[in-house]
Formats: structure tokens, sequence, C-alpha cells
């Protein structure tokens, strides 16, 4: 019993501190995009983490916890991708040392 | 500037005037009063284990049906300001929204259904667990947001909406009415049967009520949600 | 707990009332109203506390006498949803003044000034 | 003892967040500190006693009133934020 | 009667998800959510067809998981290296990829399995190309790239979705 307490408790202090790592790399990333990138994938791995760790916790949650890493791990990729393609149509550019911007040739090729 | 800085006065000396009054306060060790009377009453009279539920729809009833009509009232002035001046700037919108893109079309389509059901959870546990008529219809209409974003050009059927509104609510004040002919008060729930605690059908009337006041919340919130979002 | 919870709501309510006296922009006045409301459902919230009070939720868990008070719960129930309509038909109005003069600038509704 | 630490911990967050709506230059910025008052209230509910009112404001006062501001903004194409 | 099939097991989805919810499978309240869930997917389901499920698949999918799960923690140390550093190593651009998967549902796993593994974010998606923000382009041509992108879930998708 006690042994669940202590895995569970551990769990959500790494979950914990990969949320902590997304921040750190939203505020140092470039642009929009590399910080998304960061964000994305902190938050989903710290936020399923965190639920897994509290159901280890109270193994009668387990269940629920299971289908809300699910619904997390269904909408998280979604919404980033929803704000960054409604970043690149409002026009933000990449940051300076970008390579290539394929998408933005392809859209001025369609326009003309 | 001077202006400013009489502002600034009067909203001090009304702050030190409350903090003066708040600051000294003691917590109550033991809750007292009309509160300590619902609580007591809650299960054994309603066989209703959320005590907040059972206030807002039994004990305090003819409350909420009251702030339920502010919100169709409000509803129905935004529709009335917004949506009367739709046909003029038909070239307005010649600057056509861009489609949705196909990942967050096919994921609304998926993630619609799930969440529409968790608001009817939500208002059918509202006298088991904490939850709802109200939160249960802010989730629906979360949920309508949801297809508005993935479908730029959806518009609700008003037809249909208005029809469910209207219902639920006389629906509400049909059972409320019930409660003064055949129980002993106005939206008395011991109109049915109280049934075993824990239960979905069990504490009378309270989850017929809340589902009725989820529906209308969740129409009257996606009604808003329509005649402000739409650019017509 | 209760004068801390208090304190916080009467700030906040300030902060609020702040914004609605002194800014000039219709959105930003409504939105300082939103914080005031804020402020105000966490000093009824306060209001009902009881020292180590459970939720008003009746199961195994619970102590007779020890839960929260209800009332002030349900009041703020309905006042949080109700606040929301409010907020949204004052947006409404504040579109329409926008589509009939072109800002959103207070100093320029003159019309109703007494 | 723990639990009034961490009231006082969002009671500040919360009144810089409230600060920070009255005072930012962007609108859709106060939009968000707004949003994110309500998210901290709801907690503060929560550790207050009120589970029912936590839930509604955060579904209600961070999700639907932030959208629906979103929405008053975008109608009034909203750049002109001439507060000084 | 394939639409209202698929609706019927729409709503028999639901009710499972009802009942790992809760754990409670009284009666009654299974019932009463059962005549919800089919309300819901009475009004709002899009009926796509299923796919069919066999045991090929399932293993199928649980193999898939353990993967993304894999490429996932993979992803979140590539972005705890990088931030760690004084200088972020970074070489970012949108480059094109191309995709075989047809079913819809396999279409937006494919996305979402991109936005969470190391270094891409899928940014748009037209037809069968899709526009992927990549932090460290090593290729602008699109073969190469969808090689490197898409080609590990594709594997394990075609035969999920196929």
């Amino acid at each position: 019993m006690e042994i669940l307490k202590i895995a569970g408790a551990l769990v959500t202090l790494v979950g914990s501190l990969f949320l902590f790592l997304g921040a750190v790399g939203i505020v140092r990333m470039p642009d929009l995009y590399n910080r998304m990138q960061a964000g994305t994938k902190a938050t989903t791995l710290g936020t399923i983490l965190t639920l897994l760790g509290v159901g280890i916790y109270h193994p009668a949650w387990l269940g629920r916890m299971l289908l809300l890493v699910i619904f997390v791990a269904i909408t998280n990729p979604i919404s980033s991708h929803a704000l960054a393609r409604a970043a690149h149509f409002a026009g933000l550019k990449l940051t300076k040392g970008s390579v290539c911007d394929t998408l933005a040739d392809d859209e001025e090729g369609d326009d003309a | 500037m001077i202006k400013r800085v009489l502002i600034l006065a009067v909203l001090v000396f009304f702050l030190i005037l409350f903090l003066s009054r708040v600051a000294g306060i003691d917590t109550p060790a033991q809750l007292t009063g009309v509160g300590a009377g619902y609580v007591d009453r809650s299960v054994g009279e309603l066989n209703s284990p959320n005590v907040v539920t059972a206030v807002v729809v039994t004990y305090r009833g003819i409350d909420t049906l009251g702030e339920v009509s502010v919100l169709f009232l409000a509803a129905a002035a935004i529709s009335l300001l917004l949506g009367s001046t739709g046909k003029k700037n038909g070239k307005g919108g010649a600057k056509e929204k861009r489609s949705a893109s196909e990942i967050l079309t096919t994921g609304a389509d998926i993630l619609v259904p799930v969440i529409m059901l968790f608001g009817v959870y939500i208002f059918l546990n509202g006298h088991l667990s904490p939850g709802g008529g109200f939160q249960g219809g802010a989730v629906v209409a979360s949920a309508v947001l949801l297809l508005f974003l993935a479908y730029p050009g959806f518009r609700l059927r008003h037809g249909i909406l208005a029809a469910l509104e209207s219902l639920s609510g006389t629906a509400y004040v049909v059972i409320a009415v019930l409660g003064l002919i055949l129980a002993s008060g106005f939206l008395d729930s011991r109109l049915l049967p109280l049934g075993e605690t824990g239960r979905i059908i069990s504490a009378g009337t309270i989850p017929l009520v809340y589902t009725l006041i989820g529906l209308k919340v969740g129409t009257e919130l996606a009604g808003i949600i329509d005649s402000l979002g739409g650019d017509r | 707990m209760t004068s801390l919870a208090m304190i916080t709501g009467g700030l906040l309510m300030a902060v609020g009332f702040w914004g609605i006296l002194t800014r000039r922009n219709l959105i930003r006045m409504i939105l300082s109203l939103a914080i005031t409301e804020t402020g105000l459902h966490l000093v009824m919230i306060a209001a009902g506390y009881v020292r180590h009070g459970t939720a008003p939720i009746i199961d195994e868990a619970a102590v007779a006498g020890q839960t929260v008070d209800p009332v002030p719960q349900a009041l703020v129930l309905t006042a949080i949803v109700i606040g929301v309509a409010v907020n949204a038909l004052l947006l409404a109005l504040i579109i329409r003044l926008y589509r009939k003069k072109g800002t959103l600038d207070v100093e320029s509704f003159g019309e109703l000034r007494w | 003892m723990m639990m009034t630490i961490l009231f006082i911990v969002i009671g500040v967050v919360l009144l810089l967040a409230a600060l920070l709506a009255v005072h930012m230059k962007s609108l859709l910025g106060a939009i968000i500190a707004v949003g994110v008052v309500s998210l901290f209230v709801s907690i503060l509910f929560l550790i207050l006693g009120a589970p029912d009112v936590a839930m509604t404001e955060a579904a209600i006062g961070a999700g639907l009133s932030t959208v629906i501001f979103l929405f008053a903004l975008s109608r009034t194409a909203g750049r002109d934020s001439d507060d000084d | 009667m394939e639409k209202f099939l698929a609706r019927l097991l729409l709503a028999a989805l639901l009710v499972l998800i009802y009942i790992v919810w809760t754990g409670s499978t009284d009666g009654s309240d299974v019932a009463v959510m059962s005549a919800a869930a089919l309300l819901v997917s009475a009004f709002f389901s899009k009926s796509r067809r299923m796919p069919r499920i066999t045991p090929v698949k399932v293993a199928w999918s649980i193999a898939y998981v353990f993967y993304l799960f894999v490429a996932i923690i993979k992803a979140n140390f590539d972005v705890a290296s990088r931030i760690v550093r004084r200088k972020i190593p970074l070489n970012p651009g949108i480059v094109s990829v191309r995709t075989r998967l047809t079913s819809p549902l396999g279409r937006i796993v494919l996305a979402n399995s991109i936005t969470l593994t190391p270094g891409t974010l899928s940014v748009e998606m037209k037809g069968d190309i899709l526009y992927v923000h990549w932090i460290d382009v090593a290729t602008t041509d699109r073969e190469e790239a969808t090689e490197e992108i898409v080609a590990g879930f594709e594997k394990y998708l075609e035969v999920i979705f196929g």
C-alpha cells in the first residue's frame, strides 16, 4: 500500500518536472513554431505522467485517469496543430535561421 | 489626473472600510443556522447527498426558476441586438473564411459526442457528485463551440433550438406546479419516489429538473455563442 | 482562512472598480466588471467557510457539522451563469455601438452625458 | 498551514493577473489575463470546500466567458485599444 | 443500415466510456446513460465507417501504443537536451511529406503522432500532402523527408486502419 503511494508521488513529480521543462522551453525558444514544439511535447508527457501518478496513488481512479490520458493525447496535438496553422495563415514568419518554408512557397504557387 | 487621484482616494476609503470589517473575522468552528438545517435534512428528506443541488433545485428552487428566466431574457436580447441587421452587409463577408483543416474537423467529429455525453453525465449526476445543470449546460455549449470552430459555415437550426428550449422551460414549470398539487409545495421534489441513495434514478424529481435546467442553459449559451460568433 | 479569502476578494473587487472607473476602452471596462464579479463571488464563498470544512456532499467521509455552508454556494453557482449572460449582453450592446460610431472609446459617446 | 501558504501564493498571482488585465496595452492579453484570474479563483473555491462552484467557474468563467470576449474583440476589429 | 449500425456502435462505445469512468455497473444507472448515449449519437454522429476490428489489428495497435510512447519520451529528452544548452541548436523549417493513408481516422492519428515525436509539428494537411515544421531539417526533398518522418508510423497505421 505504502509503496504504491510513494510510486504515485514519484511519477507525479517526474511529470511536473517535464511540465517545468516545457515552460522553460516556451520562454527560451525563438519563434512560435519552435515554442509549440517544446510546449506540446512537454505538456503532453507531463500531463500524462501526472495523471498516471494520481491513478497509481488512488488505484480506484486508475480507469478514470486512463480515459483522461487518452483524451489529453488526442486533444493536445490537435490544439497545437490548430494554433500553428492559424499562426501561419496570419502571416507569422519563421525565425531568421530557418532553412525553408515549403508551405509558404506552395501557397504562393496556388495564388499565382 | 486629478480625477484619478480622486477615484483612488474613494476606492482606498471603501477598501479600508471593507477590510476593517473583515480582517478580524474568526472562522467559525461549526456550521450553524439555515445552512446547518439544510445539511441535516437534505439526505433524510430528499435523499440527495449533494446539499448544494438540494438547495438549488428544491429548497430555493423558485430563485433558480427566476435565474433561468433572466438567462433566457439575456439570450433573447442578444439575438435581437445582433441578429436583425443580417442581410445588409452581405458583401462585407466577401473575405471568405478559410475552411478548417481536416485534422481539426475529424478531431471534432470524434470529440463532440464524447463531450456531449460528459455534459449529460454531469447534469444527470448533479445530486450525487459535484456538478449539475449549470455546469453540464456549459459543457454542452462548449461542444457546440467546438462544432463552430471546426465547421465555419455551421449554423444552429434555430427551430429545434427554440423548441427544445421552450419545451424544457414548460416542463420545468409543469413539474413545479405538480409539486404544489401532489406533494407539499412548489417544486417539491418528493413527487416521485425517493429511491435508493447513490443511483441516478433517486431523489425524486431532482435529476429530472436538473436535466431540464441543463438543456435550457445549454441551448441558451449555445444561442449566445451563435449570435455573438456568427459574422452576419 | 476566511479573512484571507475575504481580503483577496476585496482587493480583486478594488482592482476591478479601478479598471471600470479609469479605463476608456469599453471592452476593457467589461473585463474589469468581470474581475469585480469574481472578487464578489470569492467573498460570498468565504462567508460560508467553516474551519477544516469539507464540501457539502454527505457521504461516509463527511463529519456532521463540519461541512461548509451550502447556501452561499448555491447563490454563487447561479450568479456566475447570470454574470456571463449579462457580460455577453453588454458586449452585444458594445458591438452595436461600434457599428454605429466605429470606435470603442467611451469619451466619444457623449450623447448620454448629463 | 500548507493550505494557507498555497492560498496566499494563488492570491498574489490572482491580484497580479487582475492588475495586468486592467493595465496591459493589448486587449487580447487582457482577455487572457481575465481567464487566468477565473482559473485561479476556481482553485481557491476548491480549497474553500466548494467543488460545485469551482466547476462552474472553470467551465463558464475561464472557458465560455473568454470565448465570448474574444468574439466581441474580433467583431469590433479591436485594434484601436485607445487606452492611455 | 450501415449508418444505423455505426451509430449503435458509437452509442455502445459511449456507454463503455461511461462505465469505465464511473466504475458503476448498476442496472438503472447504465440504462439511463444508454438512453442518453443513444440520443447523443443520434444527433451528433458523423457516422463514419468504423474500421473492422480483428485480432491482428488489435495486436498492431498495442504495439503502436508502445512505439508511440517510446517516441514521446524520446521527444521530451530531445527537447530537454536542446533547451538546457546555452545556445539552442536549431535548424528549423517547414517541409512537406506525403502520406498513403486514406481513412480520416488514420490520418488524424498520423498527424497527432507526428506532432508528438521528436522535433516535428504538423502544421497543415492538404490532400495527401502534410506540411511539417521540423526543428532540425535534414532534407528538403519530399520523398526523403517522408522516409524520415512518416514511414515509421505508416507501417503500423496501414495495418490498423487499412
